[in-house]
């Protein structure tokens, strides 16, 4: 078994996520530039069933050859089923509720799967000033599902972000409802190290499984809640020959 | 009816001090060279207005021209940060900016509802996040039917709407194709209208995927090939990614960035010449 | 994702009794052979929708397929008046028509919003008509910035939105050029949709001012050869013309309507048949 | 000179009408079927600066060779400078103010210019059910002016409309401002006996113009209301032989 990195199992993780949802007919998929995009990207090389990716400058159906830098490369234009305009893209394919998986990461992502890309530190005087929401939080209000990859750690994955950019469960159970979203919030967080899912009762995110050679400990420190585990507790497939070689060939492209 | 004149002629006609602006381009189509030209003729007090404010804003707000931003994303996309953003709103370097923050669906709404003759348009977004406790112009409409609660966004109607476009012809109308953004609705929602070219025809061909934008909507058209550099124009250039990546050291920098656009934009006459100075 | 099936199938498994139908087309891909089948089907109490309901709208209304209509302008292009949808609000044949009345405005407003997820939505429309006194599907709403007052107007979400287009590749992905009036409107605003198609490739080859569908917005995609016929398929036919004024006698006539209904309709097995019968 | 035609006489007439607004900078004209699309199709060819003429079916700059049969003709899209959605031409270019002249038609024309297409009779049991709106009552709204060609009858000119599709003038001057509408109204009414124009101070339309030949008497006989005429009342100009020529190889072709 080949050598690999944690960001390789994070992006393998996510791609095998992407590629069940396809199979089972859920495989349109909303997909921010970044990890998302190669997760996508990779999911759209390994699977016969394929999702179909979606950006939010108007591609619909893309089948980029190499990784995109951005989400307006030409070479996702070129290579999609249709392009449409960035009003359209929003109003009659994101808002429609036509998305199955809005596929997102952040700088902050709170134990309620909230997601912060605005600020860090207060909105008035900034520590860190990012780049903002973009189309983050209507992706994680309309889409039928939410799948989140991010780099974990304690400074990252924290109690309560800064700032609530893209809604996941709010305060916790019942909140989506309350405020009448109609697409289905975070399912999955997959991780560098993990991969968290939203309890059932509380909406609180619980890790499900650990990378090989993962401890719960490195978890733990790298968690700004006090998080917790699934009684099953679950380790996630090594990354197989293949899965390897499709990733590095697709960033080497 | 659009005249066709210089980039120069362009910005000294229809872009005044404290004007609204908005140079759209969603990655693809980047009006650069009219950047550029805004800040060879150092207007001020501007109110910039963009989904996606990224290399070409950072300019025009490090160089002093920006006194206000309504936008959703500020990055420089596929590499990071917008150094002279944030050190302008986490520093007020080179003076305080006015921010005025959005998700891209509502400036996308607010854009349409500008091209559309409406004071605001309404969407699903912003519920639950903590953007409506910090930008006043989002509120909330009811259903008359339903009594379900949407958003409500102002229709944004900016003084003068830039884009690039690939082609026009020699009347002024417009041709653009490939990813299109928001740069009709932009054009439209504007009271003037600057379009930079990479070429002026007799005739516009029939190109899959094109729209068009009669001359009787734009106000000026310009031919500035290349004006897009470093973002680009499908069926002319490809997009300049080392460009984007090399932008970050340079604009981390105070005096990097201000020598560079001494050097590359106050030291050039045009966008000719800008080309020559930067080789592409 | 679409299904690629006999136009019999796709209307025997999608369309029923006291659904509510757009068969869109603004005078170009008209789906007239969709709306052959169903009468041949024998759909009954049907809620038609449409911005334009004409000949095929007047078929199926004297077919006593429907019992409401939501529709801005209900004529014969260019020739005058729909003699049976006529006869069915002012006589009740062959049974009492409801109908629901709007302008094209507001209208594609409907379509535009049901598309988009919304509720409503909003125009400058209406105003100073007696529209709003007659359909209570015309609101009003109030600006939360400017505090003007607009009309409102409830989405449409048809069961089942039915277009007629161009072409198909052999996935489902539909390709539409020329006039697109609402079809894309009415096919995402819809649970549920029929494509008939001139021809089905292997690929989609590049048009000029074409649109696609993806097949995963579509239901069920129909290969029938001239199926807007006497509308047209730019590319593919003109618009029959002499057909539209031949019939207006036919329609004036019950028996006449009656007679030519049931020989070239019910008396056809499909559209191919049609053709021949009508001899286009 | 030629002989005419009294249809030919108020088409002529519209034309020239258009031809002097497309002089002056304002030729974007929103055109309605049938009389509306021959005066504008006769006003491309007579003028040098010709009107531009836009169709609710989505043709922006439209330019027919011969005249089309409906709003819908294959030959406004192929030669057009810009085909665009129904949806956005009615949103993005009639309701935005963009276009100079809304140019329509109807079957009954009251007194302050409000135009009837529904049903004459009553809305519940209509004597004629006619087809309805379509664009008018918008384009009545958000046109900068509205030009009106209708043939003259007592029947079709009356005191007021059974039923109002498109406003005019409402119940007389103020209406309009009341309303809030941004189009400035009905300007011209072109017929097949005389033009009316609004009083400035009542907004009841005046007779300010009679045809060759045509008598007070006539156009009194023809109007459903006590219709009054212009102080300085002027006689239309003969149709030229290049302005028949041209209508009738239009209308030949």
């Amino acid at each position: 078994m080949a050598d690999y990195t944690t960001d390789e199992l994070m992006i393998v993780n996510a791609a095998r996520q992407l590629g069940e949802l396809a199979a089972s007919g859920h495989g349109q998929c909303f997909v921010g530039i970044g990890l998302p995009s190669t997760a996508s990207n990779l999911a759209r090389r390994l699977y016969p069933i394929a999702p179909v990716l979606i950006y939010e400058s108007g591609c619909i159906g893309s089948k980029p050859t190499r990784l995109p830098l951005s989400i307006g490369d030409g070479e996702l234009a070129e290579t999609s089923d249709a392009v449409v305009s960035v009003p359209e893209i929003f109003a009659y394919w994101l808002q429609s509720g036509r998305i199955d998986i809005g596929f997102l990461s952040g700088a902050q992502l709170d134990k309620f799967a909230n997601i912060n890309s605005t600020v860090i530190g207060t909105y008035e005087s900034p520590k860190t000033r990012l780049p903002g929401a973009g189309g983050a939080p209507e992706i994680a209000a309309s889409a039928g599902a939410v799948m989140v990859i991010m780099r974990q750690s304690a400074r990252s994955f924290v109690e309560r972000c800064d700032f609530r950019t893209s809604i996941g469960y709010g305060d916790g159970k019942g909140d989506r409802e309350r405020f009448g979203l109609r697409g289905g919030g975070p399912k999955w967080v997959i991780t560098d190290l993990a991969i968290m899912e939203p309890d059932p009762d509380t909406c609180e995110l619980v890790v499900v499984a650990l990378h090989p050679g993962v401890t719960r400990e490195q978890v733990i420190a790298a968690t700004g809640w006090a998080v917790r585990f699934a009684g099953d507790l679950k380790t996630t497939a090594e990354p197989t020959d293949v899965e390897l070689h499709t990733l590095r060939a697709l960033q080497a492209a | 009816m659009a005249d066709i004149v210089s980039l120069r002629e362009a910005v000294a006609a229809h872009v005044h001090d404290g004007d609204t602006l908005a140079l759209e381009g969603f990655t693809h189509l980047i009006p650069h060279a009219v950047a550029h030209e805004i800040i060879r003729q150092q207007r001020r007090h501007l109110h910039l207005v963009r989904m996606t404010p990224d290399v070409a804003y950072d300019q025009l707000i490090g160089s002093g021209c920006v006194t206000r931003l309504t936008f959703s994303w500020g990055g420089n996309p596929g590499v990071g940060s917008l150094q002279r953003f944030r050190d302008a709103v986490e520093n007020e370097w080179p003076h305080p900016l006015e921010i005025e923050e959005h998700s891209h669906a509502g400036m996308a709404t607010r854009y349409a509802a500008g091209a559309a003759g409406l004071p605001f348009g309404i969407l699903r977004g912003y519920i639950g996040t903590d953007l409506p406790n910090h930008t006043t112009t989002i509120k909330t409409v009811e259903c008359p039917f339903t009594g379900e609660v949407l958003a409500a966004v102002p229709a944004l109607n900016p003084d003068v709407g830039v884009i690039h476009a690939q082609r026009a012809d020699r009347h002024g109308n417009v041709q653009i194709w490939g990813l299109l953004g928001v740069q009709k609705e932009a054009v439209l929602a504007s009271a003037r209208s600057i379009v930079t070219v990479e070429e002026i025809v007799d005739e516009l061909p029939p190109v899959a995927g094109a729209i068009v934008l009669p001359a009787w909507v734009v106000s000026a058209v310009c031919l500035v090939p290349g004006g897009a550099h470093p973002s680009f124009a499908m069926g002319f250039s490809t997009r300049d990614n080392a460009f984007y990546k090399a932008w970050d050291p340079i604009s981390k920098d105070r005096d990097a960035f201000t020598a560079w656009i001494d050097k590359h934009v106050i030291g050039t006459a045009d966008f000719a010449e800008y080309r020559e100075s930067v080789g592409f």
